[in-house]
């Protein structure tokens, strides 16, 4: 029953991660300018962490940490690099 | 996909809360994208997720493997510390961009007779 | 999840394979890209859908029982691929830019026609 | 030892690390602690500026501080989204700070953009001044002297 | 002579002959001649020596196996008739050696001639001595090929140039029908020997293939034989220097023609087919070549075309195919030999003596040079067929044979009349030719005051003009026996009785010669005037020959090049459509044959948040699509989003190595693509206002949409099918069943990629080396498109504001910019380090491995370089990603061999734990070695093409400068 | 091949690995080192090609047969297998004497027309010994990717326009093959669940009807990457343009790389989809023979419409695969056997070609050359020299041209099919197994119809190329000439002409191919039997 509740609680916390990131989705598709896009982007990419933690919960495997664990380190270097480049023109000067 | 790990009830209602709770923030935060008008305002709404929400997931999932490995899980800190550290670089840069866009296009109205301007 | 992923894979063929066809090179990488998406996904539908199995096992004997897990087999086939396509998109845009300081355009044929 | 451990403060932090990614185990401690000295050691060709930190209270205080700052404005940042309020109006504040450590600075701009509501958009170096968009800019002197008050002060204990 | 082994030394002797000849100093050619003189006699000695065995009829035969599998051995073999002939071929091959040592100028690099010379006759004597069909084909092509070094001797002619070249061609195409008709005779006969194929003429005949045979081996006959419609070659042969004209046209080259015809007569003649067209081929020839040769005004012209008569003739005698009629045929191909050569060689002299061929300026010659007056009016009398000379006899035999009856048809009617006139007209040239050189008044200016050819030069010509006489004259005691055994060995038990007399009384025959010697002086008579006016000949010079072969092979270039416009493109996108139309056409084949059926599994249930997923990841592919054109950026973005939902699919379908994988090559990918967007060009509005598109535009992007829709149908659909369908029994079991007690891994994917299938990844982490490389070594060559060589706006305006402001140094705005990121970015670098190796560690256990942990350590420095700037982090760092690259490389493969010292194959893992105190087992796996080196690779790749990209910025300022204005392309090295 | 000598068969690969692997640790001033380690490990590949022939050879003592190499020690259908025999053993010696030739041919000049050419191409050598080796199919496409990748390299080598240009459609097109090749291995690893050559083999034959039309799917779509790369007509237009762009070294190695995909083709069609497997056999042959005829008419109209050499080589290459593809879809023992004598055949006389091209043209005195047959020459009937002031007497014909002269005309008579080289029993032993057969169809009379027109043509274009180029007399005194340009070429002939000379062994030993590819077990047998060293995996 227990378990049943939590499954029922985290594939709920799922959809509404998942309707985040169609959120974030929305944006990067709409718009309207780059910035809101790359912030879309890199929303998207910390939405989509969550999930695979809360995927971890749900099954009870700590095997999708690392790959969370990338998004959390090294998910933001693109952004990085989009955002410079919005900026600069480029991203390695 | 319905399954879930066998916990003692009080943990998984705790884990059950902190995971809803966080996931609704983030849902919110991602909501504030979709309704706040302009890129400044919208900037704000991600970080509902990169603090709040995330923290409340990363609480649910340590207590939760912490009760199913029968020792403490706290590696997901290491998360909190990478999420709390990059986001804002991001956000610092892209803010700033957006100022410099904002600016130059203002520039470029002024100057340019009012053409339109391509988005890049 | 089958009919749903096979129709992602689609889309993301139907779409790859649209951008494969246009006349900008870099158009043609983005294709590529989602091409490789699309194929990297169908070699997984190869090894049949199975979800919460991953192909890591235990140290005893008794843990090494080929039912309870993914196909192990086309993960290592699409990592593989990973990396190769990897390579080649990173020397095909390299060899875009190159075409493009020579020609003067983007265009994949070097010369400007209509697109 | 200084010559050893260039950047103790780093090593520790990636020797916990390591420990918190591989779990507690002799030959991960031992492990651990080479990987810690080595990596760390990559530092040194780089040259960053010395931190200065002084590790005390105010590190303490700090952290309470934001954690608190930050659930409160959680809250009303997600107040704001979900109503939505018409007279709401957002707006840039420029702050004169007198940090001057780029790692104070850092640590100020971590703050300040991971409390929702605030955004640290630059430092001018030459003006000592740092912009800061705001989502709910109510009045603009009283978020100058808070953050003052509360952040920068703390700041310069541990930093200057 | 008994020993069959010398056939192979009569062949090979002018080949030898011919390599030394070759690498002769270019002005021995005293030495150069004398030796081809001496291999051409000690060939030809070789020959008389076999004639007592062939003068006994017995067939001499050598073998040397060289394909034995397909029937074909190199067979020599030798009878009467090959026997003639290859003394023909030798015989006249001397004489023309000795002749052209003393008309070739001095200053001629001879020894080059030499050596094509005696290799066309050791290519001739090898058609005449093959015993095999395919040989014969072999030294036939080689004929053709030393005849077109021959012709086109004097390269520096144009005439030359184009007369060899119309020559290979021409015989050259008619070579390869002619091997196509052996292939398919050998086939008819069960045998490629040619005494096999010459005993089974019933089952030839019978065969359905002989018709075809026999077109493709005419076809080759009379080309080389210069056969109407194909004798336009045979006339610009003549660029070639004298000596050759006299050996091509005279004994070889083309006598190989009727050379075959007469070999194969046995077994081909005798058919309707054969008399039709060898007959009227030959008739046809006869009489073009000969009223062609009438209206010449070179020397060598009339010759040329003469020799196309008399070929004709042979021809026509052979087609006839009544035992008789082969008799003369032989008979006049000796006769003909030797007449033509000595006509050719006194041709030779008179235009080395005078400086010109031309009939119209030569005059009066007789009185200064007598001795080759009389020569070549004894041979030219031959030609014409004037009693007590060799060709009287065989022309006798002619027009008797003409008279006779062979098929009932017109061509029996008309033949003895055309026969006359043909030998009319050949008396008719002849006698011009002779006429209006030596008789008439004495010659007005021409090049060389005329003069006696050197003795020795006039020897060959002397020794053939006798024979020609001794044979006219006694024919029975000279030619008779050789004949005799020519005769029988190509007739066999159908040896008709002859008779070489040259009286048989007042014949019809007779009659009809004296009409032709008679009817073809008065011809000359009544119109010699009108000859020297004459531009071309009547009637048959319309017939353009060489005009018709230069147009139609300019045609067929045409319509090449027209079909090759037609049916191949140069344009990518045409090709990339018809690639993937065809994979879909032969993909849909097995489904259009055996009917699509999706599997017997069902459906498993669809998890909600994988739906979402696909939702909007689906919209981004599509977005992307849509925007990659004008909006490179977004695209990009929008690719990035779909990236990620396939990252979060991994993991949904329990591939965490997968996903971790592909996140990490999703950055380096975005970055790599963002280093490269700064140089493309930016992008213009489109050429046609919104709505405006010409239809063209729409139906090929219609047509591209429904293919695209077509593609992603078809992959979705097999994709359906294969998820549907129970999975096999794979040998991926084993894999799992292995990977912890063999691979000693407990993460059966990384136990794949560094051991079971470690050989795959071994290969994987070379391309990785190679891509690396080929990307250094192509941007260092770089040169970005004028307009990207600027600074990027962004930039320029921004340092344009720092100059501006009165608070800003330069770059001040980039520094305020980066301030605080920088300092967060710059210490990231050792705990993203910490993490890799952390990634690196645990591979064989856990999702992780050499790969991921290179990509994340390259990750690492990307971080360092966009923070602190190229030049900055090269000041503090030195990578060597090239060394990276070897030692990872080394490493891997180091560990491979080192189990070769186990006596194991390459690639066998060794793992097992090592207990040390404190603390405890630690897995040593020799996977963990592999691993480091893939590790080592992947750093240095990645990091090798991101920085070589990233350099380009640094390097541009450089190539901005004024001092280097648009500087031509720097080739090295390329075809300039 | 017991003991140390069984490592021989893995030694194609690991040798140019490691030299250049070693090669990258010195950088461009070490070239001297390079040169010689590049050569020597090219002149030991060739070593190492003849000893594998000799053993799976009747010649070789003991062990007839394939040899099957275990890599990892793991057992066959799950490790990856390398497998020589006959067919592998020649491919990998007609390789390894063309990287030999053109290698050689290189330290001319064109090796440092850019860096690290010696690495790339002992990498290219490494992935097509690889592909001809391998036993798996998933490893025959990580072996493409590997000679892809360094064919990439060695395209752009020298860098310049055309050469970027031309490369950016060829790589474009070859990842497009890439995907393909991937989607079909999935496609066959869906149903038959293994990737080992010998083990589908097996397993196809036991594939339920239902997943019939799933696994031919993954045979087609796996077929048109191969086809790409054998260069079918109409998915070869890049080949000729590709193969001109080149450097002149590279382009005469890659004249193996369409007979990859060729190799390709024979292998897997003869072990997956033998006699056995009935009608879709019998349409993937009428494929290969209708797609092989369109191919060899397109090559002829190239060689035919062709304005530089180079495109002649290119066109000429499209019709040597298209020979080879109709063949094929004709079939039949002899058949194949003279097709493999013309694989070799017209590889080197191509590769040889390809050498010869640049230092004729550097002779020449315009750039572009043929000024093509198109434009008559004669206006008129004959009229003989009596018009025209002729020059009478030869000219001393530098040693430069004759050497050149030589070459070209040998090259020349090889692609055109005319002896005294190996082109002539080629083409000869072709028309044979054609005529030979019990009835001889229309298919096989278009084919040796078009075998014949194709030799015409080349004749035609080249006689005309030669003589542009070689005897129509130039101002310029001719270029010089090196001896290392001349003796690869002259080993290419050489090998030509030694094909000439020992037809009979040739023949003997590749219709014993023939006949193993036909009858498969044998390859089967030793790939199924093949034990891991030490009875079991350590
Ligand atoms: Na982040
Ligand atoms: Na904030």
């Amino acid at each position: 029953m227990t378990s049943l509740l939590l499954a029922l609680a985290i594939t709920a916390s799922q959809i509404l991660l998942g309707l985040a990131m169609g959120c974030a989705a929305f944006r990067m598709l709409r718009g309207p300018r780059a910035q809101d896009r790359v912030l879309g982007l890199d929303t998207l990419y910390l939405t989509g962490m969550l999930l695979l933690l809360t995927y971890g919960i749900q099954t009870g495997r700590t095997l999708y940490f690392e790959t969370a664990l990338v998004i959390a380190l090294l998910g933001f270097v693109g952004t990085v690099a989009l955002g410079k480049f919005l900026m600069r023109g480029e991203v390695i000067e | 996909m319905m399954q879930a790990p066998d916990l003692p009830t009080w943990a998984a209602i705790i884990v059950g809360l902190l995971v809803l709770g966080g996931a609704a923030l983030t849902l919110v935060g991602a909501l504030g994208l979709i309704r706040l008008p302009g890129f400044y305002a919208r900037v704000h709404a991600t970080t509902l997720g990169a603090t709040a929400g995330m923290a409340a997931i990363l609480l649910g999932s340590m207590l939760c493997f912490s009760i199913i490995q029968t020792r403490p899980v706290v590696h997901e800190i290491l998360i909190a510390l990478f999420v709390t550290l990059t986001t804002p670089v991001t956000l610092i840069l892209l803010a700033r961009a957006a100022i410099y866009r904002d600016r130059s296009e203002k520039a470029s109205r002024v100057s340019s007779d009012g053409g339109a301007e391509r988005e890049e | 999840m089958e009919m749903l992923l096979s129709l992602a894979i689609g889309v993301l063929t139907a779409s790859g394979l649209w951008l494969l066809f246009r006349p900008r090179t870099f158009q043609v990488i983005l294709g590529l890209s989602l091409l490789s998406y699309a194929v990297n996904l169908f070699i997984m539908a190869a090894g049949r859908l199975r979800s919460d199995a991953p192909p890591i096992i235990g140290k005893d004997p008794a843990s090494a029982d080929p039912a309870l897990y993914a196909d192990p087999l086309p993960q290592a086939l699409v990592l593989t691929a990973i990396v190769i396509s990897f390579a080649t998109t990173a020397l095909l845009l390299v060899v875009l830019l190159a075409s493009r300081g020579l020609t003067g355009t983007d265009h994949v044929d070097g010369e400007d026609g209509e697109s | 030892m200084k010559r050893l451990v260039p950047f103790p403060l780093l090593a520790l932090a990636l020797f916990a690390m390591w420990i918190l990614l591989t779990g507690f185990s002799p030959g991960h401690v031992l492990l651990g602690a080479l990987v810690a000295l080595i990596v760390s050691r990559t530092m040194l060709s780089l040259r960053p500026e010395p931190p200065r930190v002084r590790i005390g209270w105010a590190m303490v205080r700090l952290a309470g501080l934001v954690l608190a700052d930050i659930v409160r404005s959680n809250m009303a940042v997600a107040k704001i989204i979900l109503s939505n309020p018409p007279d709401r109006h957002a707006g840039f504040i420029e702050l004169p700070t007198d940090l001057r450590s780029p790692y104070a600075l850092a640590v100020l701009a971590l703050i300040i953009t991971a409390t929702p509501g605030s955004l640290w958009v630059q430092h001018d170096a030459n003006r000592h001044v740092i912009l800061i968009h705001v989502l709910d800019l109510v009045d603009e002197t009283e978020w100058v002297t808070q953050i003052r008050e509360r952040y920068e002060r703390l700041l310069m204990e541990i930093f200057e | 002579m008994h020993d069959p082994r010398f056939l192979l030394a009569v062949v090979a002797l002018p080949f030898l002959g011919s390599v030394i000849a070759a690498f002769l100093p270019a002005r021995s050619r005293n030495l150069a001649s004398s030796l081809a003189g001496v291999i051409a006699l000690a060939s030809a000695a070789i020959l008389v020596a076999y004639y007592p065995l062939i003068e006994q009829g017995e067939i001499v035969r050598y073998a040397l196996p060289w394909l034995p599998s397909l029937g074909l051995d190199l067979t020599f073999r030798l009878d009467g008739f090959t026997w003639l002939f290859a003394a023909l071929v030798l015989g006249i091959g001397a004489l023309v050696i000795l002749y052209a040592r003393y008309y070739m100028s001095p200053e001629d690099p001879v020894p080059r001639f030499f050596a094509f010379l005696q290799a066309f006759m050791g290519s001739m004597v090898g058609i005449v001595l093959s015993g095999n069909l395919i040989q014969i084909a072999f030294f036939w092509e080689l004929t053709s090929l030393f005849s077109f070094l021959l012709i086109g001797y004097w390269h520096h002619n144009q005439s030359a140039r184009d007369g060899a070249r119309m020559a290979l061609i021409v015989t050259g195409a008619g070579g390869v029908c002619l091997l196509v008709g052996l292939l398919l005779l050998g086939r008819m006969a069960g045998s490629y020997d040619l005494d096999a194929v010459l005993a089974s003429r019933a089952a030839i005949q019978a065969d359905p293939a002989y018709l075809p045979a026999l077109i493709l081996i005419l076809i080759g006959a009379f080309t080389k034989s210069a056969q109407f419609p194909f004798h336009f070659w045979l006339p610009h042969a003549m660029a070639a220097p004298t000596p050759v004209s006299a050996y091509l046209h005279s004994a070889t080259m083309v006598k190989a023609g009727v050379f075959l015809l007469t070999l194969l007569w046995p077994v081909l003649a005798g058919t309707e087919s054969w008399y039709l067209i060898v007959t009227t081929t030959g008739l046809a020839t006869l009489l073009v070549g000969a009223w062609a040769a009438i209206f010449q005004q070179d020397m060598k012209g009339l010759l040329a075309y003469s020799t196309i008569s008399h070929l004709g003739l042979i021809t026509l005698l052979l087609g006839l195919g009544s035992p008789l009629a082969a008799v003369a045929a032989i008979f006049h191909t000796v006769n003909h030999a030797t007449f033509k050569a000595s006509l050719f060689m006194a041709t030779g002299i008179i235009d080395h003596e005078t400086g010109t061929r031309d009939l119209r300026r030569l005059s009066g010659l007789a009185r200064f040079m007598p001795i080759t007056a009389t020569l070549a009016m004894v041979a030219a009398a031959a030609m014409a067929g004037v009693p007590l000379l060799n060709g009287f006899l065989s022309k006798e035999m002619f027009l008797a044979e003409a008279l006779e009856s062979h098929s009932g048809t017109i061509i029996d009617v008309l033949l003895p009349y055309l026969a006359t006139l043909a030998s009319a007209f050949s008396v008719f040239y002849s006698v011009r030719f002779i006429h209006q050189t030596f008789f008439g008044p004495p010659p007005v200016g021409l090049p060389h005051q005329p003069a006696e050819a050197p003795p020795w030069m006039r020897l060959p010509i002397e020794i053939l003009v006798m024979a020609c006489l001794l044979v006219g004259v006694v024919p029975a005691l000279t030619i008779g026996p050789l004949l005799a055994n020519a005769v029988a060995s190509v007739l066999g038990d159908r040896t008709p009785t002859y008779s070489l007399a040259i009286w048989h009384g007042f014949t019809t025959p007779l009659l009809m010669s004296v009409i032709a010697l008679v009817g073809g002086a008065t011809l000359y008579i009544l119109f010699r005037d009108r000859l020297n006016a004459v531009e071309r000949s009547p009637i048959i010079g319309r017939l353009k020959g060489r005009r018709t072969f230069e147009a139609v092979l300019a045609a067929i270039v045409n319509v090449a090049r027209g079909l090759h416009e037609r049916f191949g493109t140069r344009r990518l996108q045409v090709q990339l459509r018809l690639i993937i139309i065809t994979a879909l056409l032969l993909g849909a084949v097995p489904f259009w044959r055996l009917g699509y059926s999706r599997g017997p599994l069902h459906d498993t249930l669809i998890d909600p948040v994988f739906g979402l997923l696909w939702m909007l990841g689906g919209a981004c592919a599509v977005a992307a699509a849509w925007q990659a054109k004008f909006h490179r950026l977004v695209a990009l973005v929008l690719v990035g989003g779909a990236g990620l939902a396939v990252c979060i699919s991994f993991i949904w379908l329990s591939a965490p190595d997968l996903g971790l994988t592909q996140l990490l090559v999703e950055v380096v990918t975005l970055i790599l693509l963002l280093l490269s967007l700064r140089w493309l060009p930016k992008r213009l509005p489109d050429i046609w206002p919104e709505g405006r598109k010409p239809p063209k535009v729409h139906v090929r992007r219609g047509g591209d949409i429904a293919l695209a829709v077509a593609g992603g149908t078809g992959v979705a659909a097999l994709a359906y099918a294969m998820m549907t369908r129970p999975p096999p029994h794979s040998i991926s079991r084993y894999f799992v069943e292995n990977a912890y007690s063999g691979g000693g891994g407990t993460n059966v994917v990384n136990v794949i990629l560094v051991d079971f299938r470690g050989f795959d990844t071994l290969g994987e982490i070379t391309v990785l080396a190679i891509v690396a490389l080929t990307v250094f070594t192509l941007l260092r060559r770089f040169r970005p498109a004028p307009e990207s060589i600027e600074l990027p706006d962004q930039q320029r305006r921004q340092n344009a504001f720092d100059e501006a402001s009165e608070d800003h140094a330069m770059g001040d705005t980039l520094a305020h910019y980066l301030l605080v990121p920088r300092v967060i970015m710059q210490w990231l670098f050792p705990v993203v380090l910490t993490f890799a190796l952390y990634l690196l560690m645990r591979g064989h256990d856990l999702p992780g491995g050499g790969f991921a942990a290179g990509i994340a350590t390259s990750i690492a420095f990307v971080l360092l370089y966009m923070a602190n700037g190229t030049r900055l982090v090269e000041a503090s760092l030195s990578v060597q990603p090239v060394r990276w690259i070897s030692a990872g490389l080394v490493c891997a493969v180091a560990t491979g061999i080192a189990a070769w010292v186990f006596g194991y194959p390459f690639l066998t893992s060794h793992s097992r734990y090592l207990t040390l105190p404190l603390i405890g087992d630690v897995p040593l796996a020799s996977a963990l070695l592999f691993d480091i080196g893939v590790f080592a690779v992947v750093v240095g790749t990645t990091l090798l093409m991101l920085i070589a990209i990233a350099h380009q910025s640094i390097r541009s300022p450089r190539a901005r400068k004024p001092a280097q204005p648009a500087t031509p392309e720097p080739q090295a090295g390329g075809r300039a | 091949m017991t003991g140390w000598l069984h490592h021989l068969i893995i030694a194609p690969i690991l040798l140019p690995l490691l030299a250049s692997a070693l090669m990258l640790a010195f950088d461009e001033r070490r070239r001297v080192l390079k040169r010689w380690l590049s050569l020597g490990a090219s002149a030991l590949l060739i070593v190492n090609a003849a000893a594998l022939l000799w053993f799976t050879s009747d010649a070789g003592t003991g062990a007839v047969g394939p040899q099957v190499y275990l890599l990892g020690n793991w057992p066959a259908p799950f490790g990856i297998v390398l497998v020589v025999d006959r067919l592998s053993a020649l491919m990998l010696l007609l390789t390894n004497v063309l990287g030999f030739t053109s290698l050689f041919y290189a330290l001319a000049r064109w090796d440092r027309s850019g860096p690290r050419f010696h690495a790339l191409f002992l990498l290219l050598l490494m992935g097509v010994n690889g592909a001809f080796l391998t036993g798996d199919i998933f490893n025959l496409f990580v072996f493409f990717e590997v000679l892809l990748a360094a064919s990439y390299g060695l395209i752009l080598h020298g860098s310049g326009t055309e050469r970027t240009s031309a490369s950016l459609h060829y790589i474009t097109i070859n990842i497009a093959a890439s995907l393909l090749f991937l989607i079909g291995v999935a496609l066959i690893y869906s149903v038959t669940g293994t990737l080992n050559m010998a083990d589908l083999a097996t397993r196809i034959a036991r594939t339920d009807p239902g997943d019939l039309a799933l696994l031919e799917a993954g045979a087609a779509i796996l077929g048109v990457a191969f086809l790409v790369k054998a260069g079918i007509w109409p998915l070869s237009f890049w080949l000729p343009r590709t193969y001109a762009a080149a450097a002149p070294p590279v382009a005469a190695l890659f004249a193996i790389m369409t007979k990859v995909g060729i190799y390709v083709i024979l292998r897997l069609s003869f072990l997956l989809f033998g006699e056995a497997s009935g009608d879709a056999a019998g349409f993937a042959n009428d494929g290969l023979l209708y797609g092989g005829l369109a191919t060899m008419v397109f090559g002829v109209i190239g060689i035919l419409s062709a304005r530089q050499l180079t495109r002649v080589a290119g066109h000429y290459v499209l019709v040597s695969s298209g020979t080879l593809l109709a063949g094929l879809g004709i079939g039949g023992q002899a058949l194949i056997a003279a097709l493999l004598f013309y694989l070799v055949s017209s590889t080197l006389a191509v590769s040889a070609l390809y050498l010869i091209i640049e230092p004729v043209e550097r002779n020449a005195d315009e750039e572009d050359m043929i000024a093509g047959v198109a434009e008559p020459v004669f206006d008129d009937e004959y009229v003989g020299a009596i018009e025209e002031e002729e020059d009478e007497t030869g000219v001393v014909i530098p040693g430069t041209i004759a050497i050149l002269g030589g070459g070209f005309i040998f090259c020349a008579l090889l692609l055109a099919g005319l002896p005294p080289l190996s082109g002539f029993i080629a083409k000869f032993a072709i028309i044979d197994a054609l005529l030979r057969a019990g009835s001889v169809g229309p298919m096989n009379w278009t084919l040796i119809g078009l075998i014949i027109v194709s030799g015409l043509a080349t004749m035609i274009v080249m006689t005309r190329a030669g003589i542009d180029l070689l005897w129509t007399p130039g101002e310029d005194a001719p270029s010089r000439l090196s001896l290392v340009e001349v003796a690869p070429i002259g080993l290419l002939l050489a090998v030509c002409l030694a094909l000439m000379l020992w037809a009979g062994p040739v023949m003997a030993y590749l219709e014993a191919t023939s006949v193993a590819l036909h009858d498969p077990a044998g390859y089967l047998a030793a790939v199924a039997n093949a034990a891991p060293a030490g009875g079991t995996r350590p």
